[in-house]
């Protein structure tokens, strides 16, 4: 290498610069939430635990035939009730399970559902599920789906028992994103 | 999508924009008298069994003893420098040739792209490509992994994605989809025969 | 001392505590201010969870190790195994016998007459340094072999080779110091930089860069840290260690850090001295003891490594061999050839 | 070779055989390198693959084609977007299906959001291989928020899936347009900040420069694509050699690299962040309203038939053959994996060079294993 580069090579300029970068940072404000006392907001539209209301639910076994890994199992049965005279045939729900632990969230269930506002949702804005045993606690059958049972909503969000709505998990109390930190 | 032709929307009296329209699919045409497949026949006329333009795709069908000699022509001569991509379909049901294997090439010069198509039956040989393009030679090998078409003369034709006792070809038709019984096939010692653990669901 | 009981058994026996239970505190607490100030300089917070804000991290770490199970490799060399943290961690603590840190005084009037808080003042003071801390890389080598692992090896091949190239120019540039200040003695150098008027940072500071240098390199530390590279030979010579093994290693590589930093400031930035110590118009400085001088040097390059860590990419092997034998050899001995031209005219102290 | 002088094998030299991986810290996911060593140097490497096969194309010929593209998202977890493209790229062209203008800029969008994502992870490990510790923190920093914005549009950080076949399934939330905005102008001050810590540093250039050199022919002789292949001097971009979306009514550049080396990549793609600030700002500057659906049917059943569709993911060249049969599910679709196709070119970049050259190397193709085994 030439001498000129050489002497050049003594003047550490460069790993000046980046030492000047690293302490420049050094004074910066953290990134660090420290989650168990301040706990982030998820957005709105965030795909976390599902949310299920059975009366809404028309048993069309839509989001069962939509979703891609199948963990959607639905049992119902046809009852014959009086309305108005005619006798008609109704769908009854028995179960509707989902495999929550084997879920993507991949959100195509809840697009699949025909209903308005639709029965099954992921957007409940909360996403602690976590369980001890996987193949009980994490196998939700309709009456969990419906009162989280073992499911931390976010501070702020109502859960599906008091009537949450898909596209309004916190009852029009929407937490600021910008309370992220 | 502009592709080579752009697709001309219909104009109707009032131009709907072509979102609005139900979509028009593309049908398949005789592509014989294409440039890409004339440039083909001056240099091997009986080389070409058939063409075919879809979406604006040219496919070439080339019987499976000349595919060698038609990718070194068309590396060669034509000017395809790059393998994009080389693959296989499984038809189970087609009688003569089970297997598709497909080769995607690409020509720098004019940014011309072209598939040559090789039907082949089980168990028959295809000569590999990795002497023409070196990046074929991973690409055979997932090949032969997925499907178990032999390359001929290719410098390590193992499995890829599988282990080495995986028996069976997981992308062919008659694979079962919920994978086959894995443990005893490798360790006869741990598990009894049958048991081990399945690919895919378990119980329920 | 007119008892020699006393004079050379219960003082010595008092201060050898001291300086061992303050280096081993220091070199302990060293590494929870690394990872504080790490964090610090990568936008995160670092430990803050052991008592309030962490600061118990270093005895929770240490507690840790200490209950851990050691794991000795099946076909490892077990009694060189074992050897191999203690060889590494004895010189790192010995070093700091010699290494000045106060003045003679008496303690804030505590003691009837003034004595050396230092250890000793042993009038080879550097060349039994530099014996001593180049021991340490026998502790590298035995544990990387001893531990049957191809990647130890390598670490322990590969640090081998590194202090030994970087040997060379730390000498030299010690030297640069010897000529300026006459004298091999510690204190008779910190003496000589008091009567000069001027660190010998100034006159020497070629000689003081390439000293930090080299001696970042005989640590191991970035931007040399090779042996333990953590992406190449996953964790160097200490992979198979656990437990006590990985605490002596842990422990030796911090006090070496804290060895070098205080050798650093004893040489060229005048021990305990203020800056311009004879300069009148700085008196105001003097309100300053000296000790905490000496410490706020001392922890300025502390500093240094740990912002060194937080900046630097690696070298490789063989650039780092090329940097020690192209780069500092050469310009320590011109640096050396300076200073002795500029002693033998201006004429340094007899 | 740039190394000629390592090359000459030494008389007595007994090669130790080590196998780099699949638990290694350097090999950004489960990759295991065969190697042969002469003392430090490398005499050979085998890239050994297979430890995160899913058979994800086997997966596909069960799926709907909606139903296929959460899968896509797991290809290359890094860059679900351009996945998700061009999957969905592929449907559109087997059914002639136009995509709104609308739909046609959110979806350049993402993607020129997810390949500064990708290409942030990329910095972040590939300078924390080469020993320095504090870029993966800045840069993990502004990829949260990327992450947020596709949070907030999506619902999912990381596995979007996001497009659908003839659109997108719903509109942009209102205050997104401003947040994006926001991002954009003050990502080229950071990325100027990384190119402070680096680019000029002579520890980063002594690792980088010389080190994987490959020329143009072999580059294009190993189907080499992405900034490895740019890096070499070619230039070459799915995205205006066929442009797709709205490509082309864009305006940007396609950097290239002139020596094929590690710094020619790094220079390439930080250059390719900057391009796609300028993308994003056109495309929030031109965006038009309207819908965000095309008119497709409920149920997607392409024609008999065969198509292959490609974008420029980050990593290179994503492709897509679809093989229709008529029905609701893909007979056959087979990825064209760019990260596969470009580790095939390792042992050739390595041989000669030091194990520490390895870890550089596998940074600079910048290698996803979900994408490599499938």
């Amino acid at each position: 290498m030439s001498l000129g580069s050489y002497l050049a090579s003594l003047l550490p300029i460069d790993l000046a610069q980046g030492l000047g970068v690293t302490g420049r940072f050094f004074f910066m404000r953290k990134a660090t939430i420290q989650y168990p006392d301040v706990k982030p907001v998820p957005k709105p539209r965030f795909r976390g635990m599902f949310g299920f209301n059975e009366e809404r639910c028309i048993v069309c076994h839509n989001c069962a035939k939509a979703c891609p890994i199948a963990i959607i199992h639905i049992r119902d049965h046809f009852e014959e009730i009086e309305v108005d005279g005619k006798k008609k045939k109704k769908k009854v729900l028995d179960r509707f399970d989902i495999d929550v632990k084997r879920c993507m969230f991949c959100g195509l269930c809840e697009e699949a559902c025909p209903t308005e506002p639709v029965a099954i949702w992921l957007t409940t804005m909360s996403y602690e599920m976590a369980a001890y045993e996987r193949n009980e606690r994490l196998y939700y059958d309709k009456e969990r789906l419906q009162n989280w049972d073992g499911v931390q909503p976010y501070p702020g969000v109502v859960s599906p028992e008091a009537g949450q709505l898909p596209n309004d998990p916190t009852g029009g109390k929407a937490a600021k994103p910008e309370e992220r930190r | 999508m502009a592709e080579q032709e752009p697709v001309t929307p219909p104009a109707p009296a009032v131009p709907k924009p072509p979102w609005e329209e139900k979509p028009v699919p593309p049908a398949p045409v005789e592509a014989r008298t294409h440039a890409q497949v004339v440039e083909i026949l001056n240099l091997l006329p009986d080389a070409v069994l058939g063409a075919v333009e879809f979406a604006g795709q040219i496919t070439v069908a080339v019987p499976h003893e000349r595919i060698l000699e038609v990718c070194r022509v068309c590396k060669g001569a034509l000017g395809y420098t790059f393998l994009v991509d080389l693959t296989a379909v499984d038809w189970k049901e087609r009688p003569e040739g089970r297997f598709d294997v497909v080769y995607w090439l690409h020509r720098f010069t004019d940014s011309r792209r072209l598939r040559l198509k090789v039907r082949v039956a089980d168990g028959v040989e295809v000569a590999s490509v990795t002497t023409v393009w070196k990046t074929a030679n991973w690409m055979e090998r997932e090949v032969f992994d997925m499907f178990g078409v032999y390359f001929a003369d290719h410098p390590n034709l193992e499995r890829i994605l599988t282990w080495e006792g995986f028996n069976g070809h997981p992308l062919r038709k008659d694979f079962p989809l919920e994978g086959i019984d894995t443990g005893a096939a490798i360790y006869p010692d741990v598990f009894p025969s049958g048991g081990g653990p399945v690919a895919g669901g378990e119980g329920e | 001392m007119a008892n020699p009981w006393i004079a050379y058994l219960v003082v010595p026996f008092v201060k050898i505590v001291v300086i061992l239970l303050v280096l081993i505190l220091v070199a302990a607490y060293l590494s929870f201010f690394e990872r504080k100030i790490l964090a610090y300089m990568q936008i995160r917070v670092g430990p803050n969870r052991v008592w309030p804000r962490g600061w118990l991290q270093p005895i929770a770490d240490a507690l840790k190790l200490f209950v851990k199970e050691i794991v000795i490799p099946a076909r490892a060399e077990r009694l060189v195994y074992l050897l191999g943290p203690v060889i590494m961690i004895i010189p790192a603590l010995v070093v700091f016998s010699v290494i000045p840190f106060a003045p003679e005084g008496t303690f804030f009037g505590l003691l009837k007459q003034p004595i050396a808080p230092y250890l000793t003042d042993v009038n080879i003071g550097i060349l039994f340094l530099l014996g001593v801390s180049s021991v340490g890389v026998y502790g590298v080598i035995l544990g990387g072999w001893a531990s049957n692992n191809k990647f130890s090896l390598m670490g322990g091949l590969r640090s081998a080779a590194q202090l030994v190239s970087y040997e060379v120019p730390m000498g030299f540039s010690v030297v640069a110091v010897l000529l300026m200040a006459n004298s091999l003695s510690l204190v008779k150098i910190v003496e000589a930089q008091k009567n000069a008027g001027v660190w010998y940072f100034l006159p020497g500071f070629v000689a003081a860069f390439i000293y930090f240098a080299c001696g970042v390199a005989e640590t191991n530390r970035n931007p040399f840290d090779l042996p333990e590279a953590e992406s190449e030979l996953v964790a160097g010579f200490h992979t198979e260690y656990s437990g006590m093994n990985f605490a002596f290693y842990f422990l030796a590589e911090y006090a070496n850090m804290v060895v070098i930093s205080a050798v650093t400031t004893v040489l060229f930035f005048g021990g305990w001295l203020r800056p311009f110590p004879n300069v009148a118009a700085l008196a105001f400085l003097d309100v300053i003891p000296p000790f905490v001088w000496f410490a706020l040097k001392v922890g300025f390059f502390l500093y240094c490594y740990i912002w060194f860590r937080g900046t630097f990419p690696r070298y490789r092997f063989d650039q780092l061999m090329a940097l020690g034998w192209k780069v500092f050899l050469p310009v320590s001995l011109v640096n050396l050839l300076v200073i002795g031209l500029g002693v033998l005219l201006i004429g340094g102290p007899r | 070779m740039s190394h000629p002088e390592l090359l000459e094998p030494f008389p007595d030299s007994e090669e130790m055989e080590i196998s780099f991986g699949p638990q290694h810290p350097a090999t950004h996911g489960v990759l295991r390198v065969q190697l042969r060593l002469d003392g430090e140097r490398i005499v050979d490497a085998q890239p050994v693959i297979g430890y995160l096969h899913r058979g994800t194309e086997k997966i596909f010929e069960r799926e709907t084609y909606n139903g296929a593209i959460p899968h896509t998202d797991r290809l290359d977890y890094t860059a679900a977007a351009t996945a998700n493209q061009g999957l969905v790229g592929a449907v559109e062209k087997m059914m002639g299906v136009t995509v709104p203008p609308r739909a046609a800029y959110i979806r350049m969008m993402l993607a020129e959001l997810q390949r500064i994502a990708s290409h942030i992870i990329w910095l972040g490990t590939h300078a924390l291989d080469i020993g320095a510790q504090s870029p993966f923190f800045y840069t993990f920093e502004e990829r949260e928020k990327i992450l947020d914005l596709f949070e907030e549009y999506c619902g999912a950080r990381l596995t979007l899936n996001s497009m659908r076949v003839g659109g997108l399934p719903f509109d942009l939330p209102e205050g997104w347009t401003e947040r994006c905005r926001t991002f954009i102008d003050q990502l080229p001050a950071r990325i100027a900040e990384w190119e402070r810590l680096l680019t000029k540093n002579r520890i980063w250039r002594l690792r980088t420069v010389g080190i994987g050199v490959i020329s143009i022919a072999d580059a294009v002789e190993w189907g080499l694509t992405g900034p490895p292949l740019r890096g070499s001097g070619l230039r070459w971009d799915i995205r205006k050699v066929f442009p797709y979306d709205r490509y082309d009514e864009i305006d940007f550049e396609i950097p290239t690299g002139e020596h094929g080396d590690t710094y020619d990549r790094y220079l390439v793609r930080m250059e390719e962040m900057r391009q796609s600030v300028r993308i994003i700002r056109q495309c929030l500057d031109a965006l038009p309203d309207g819908p965000v659906m095309a008119k497709v049917p409920k149920v997607i059943r392409p024609p008999l038939g065969e198509a292959y569709f490609s974008v420029e993911g980050p990593k290179g060249e994503l492709g897509y053959y679809v093989v229709a049969d008529g029905s609701t599910n893909p007979y056959r679709l087979h990825v064209r994996p760019s990260c596969f196709i470009n580790l095939q070119a390792l042992p050739e970049l390595v041989r000669g060079h030091l194990v520490a050259d390895l870890i550089a190397v596998i940074g600079t193709l910048d290698i996803v294993l979900g994408e490599i085994d499938r």
